[in-house]
């Protein structure tokens, strides 16, 4: 299974990560995700701080991890960190597979550890205020259906 | 022991990371160590099921024992994705 | 909900299509999948016919059941039709919601209706052999896990 | 009637379109029929399993009925995503 896990400031390229995914052609079936800041009331600015090195090494266990449940041709994870603009992205999750289903349930595995596993943390900014997103139990339940 | 703190723990410290050689065994007894060392300490660590704590790179427990060696970070529960 | 579906010869853009349906700025979610020739033996060309009007009419009513279903803010399903290679793309279906679990469903659903519902036929090209490809019955599986 | 042929049911019967007003009522009297016209409609009808249905461009059984001004489709089963 290839693997590639990016975490950078820039933006990425959604059809040259899913091309790199598809180059060697064993894969028909690629599902990605797209976490997006949406645009709402005065939010100006959400910055991501992240743990180097431990980002890494906790999303290569996750994708190892995927890998041992489905059977993956390739994972590609991008995750922004810096200062980011309402309508940014945020992230990029993308599995390739021989199965659509295989591609589907590893994606939304990989994005539901993403959010309770990866050390990853978002301040909002709104006008004068800034404050620290608050995690949600909505996410540690999500993470909880795949089982241990 | 090096120490490194994120987002509002690292805020409320007011440093992102330092070097310490305290005598405490485990995780436990480093964050009882640290509150001491400071109002800012002791409200960062005021409540702590709102601190997650890795050692080493790995999410880990209150209960894990420490060396001299290794990385602790104390952190808030994840928002990333 | 915002809906755009398009059947075409060209290639698609993935960055301007998910680009679209989080313009508005509601959606923090989009799954999207991409259905891609695979590089198999001697496959040289895959065609694909389809049933104008009917093929847009199809999706138009399954994307619609997908917005009873899920809170949606906007899909985009566009198909490829006429000859293509292996490592060409196929198929995009985007989804954008605020909540991820909805918008990777909404997905899944919309592929697996795709595969027993629009009114599409592939022939692949091996050498001198031209054959059409055979609908599967796992593929009315999936569609079935769905209810009706 | 307007007539469509997809995929190999066009391929074998060797149009993609006509127009007949056949005196039938429903599908399975127009597929009758239309086994009737020649070899080439025979060898496309002669596996009913592999032959799928739409009227006026929505997937239809056998037994829905016909009207001059339908638009009736005979194909395969579908191939695509």
């Amino acid at each position: 299974m290839q693997t590639r896990i990016r975490i950078q400031r820039e933006d990425f390229d959604l059809n040259r990560e899913v091309a790199d995914l598809t180059a060697n052609g064993e894969a028909g079936a690629v599902s990605s995700f797209t976490g997006h800041v949406r645009k709402e009331g005065n939010l100006s600015t959400l910055t991501l701080e992240h743990y180097p090195h431990m980002t890494e090494a906790e999303i290569a266990r996750l994708v190892a991890e995927a890998g041992t449940r489905w059977p993956l041709t390739g994972v590609t994870v991008v995750h922004r960190v810096g200062s980011l603009k309402p309508g940014d992205r945020i992230v990029l999750v993308a599995v390739a597979s021989q199965h659509r289903h295989a591609a589907f349930q590893a994606c939304e595995f990989l994005m539901d550890y993403l959010k309770t596993q990866a050390p990853f943390w978002k301040e909002e900014a709104r006008g004068e205020q800034h404050h620290w997103v608050e995690h949600r139990n909505s996410d540690d339940d999500a993470a909880k259906r795949w089982g241990s | 022991m090096n120490l490194l703190y994120f987002a509002w723990v690292r805020q409320k410290i007011g440093k992102s990371e330092e070097q310490l050689t305290p005598p405490v065994e485990d995780v436990a007894s480093l964050i009882a160590h640290l509150k001491n060392l400071g109002p800012n300490y002791a409200d960062a660590f005021a409540d702590l099921s709102r601190i997650r704590v890795a050692v080493n790179q790995r999410h880990a427990g209150l209960d894990v024992k420490l060396g001299p060696q290794d990385e602790v970070a104390f952190f808030p529960p994840v928002t990333g994705g």
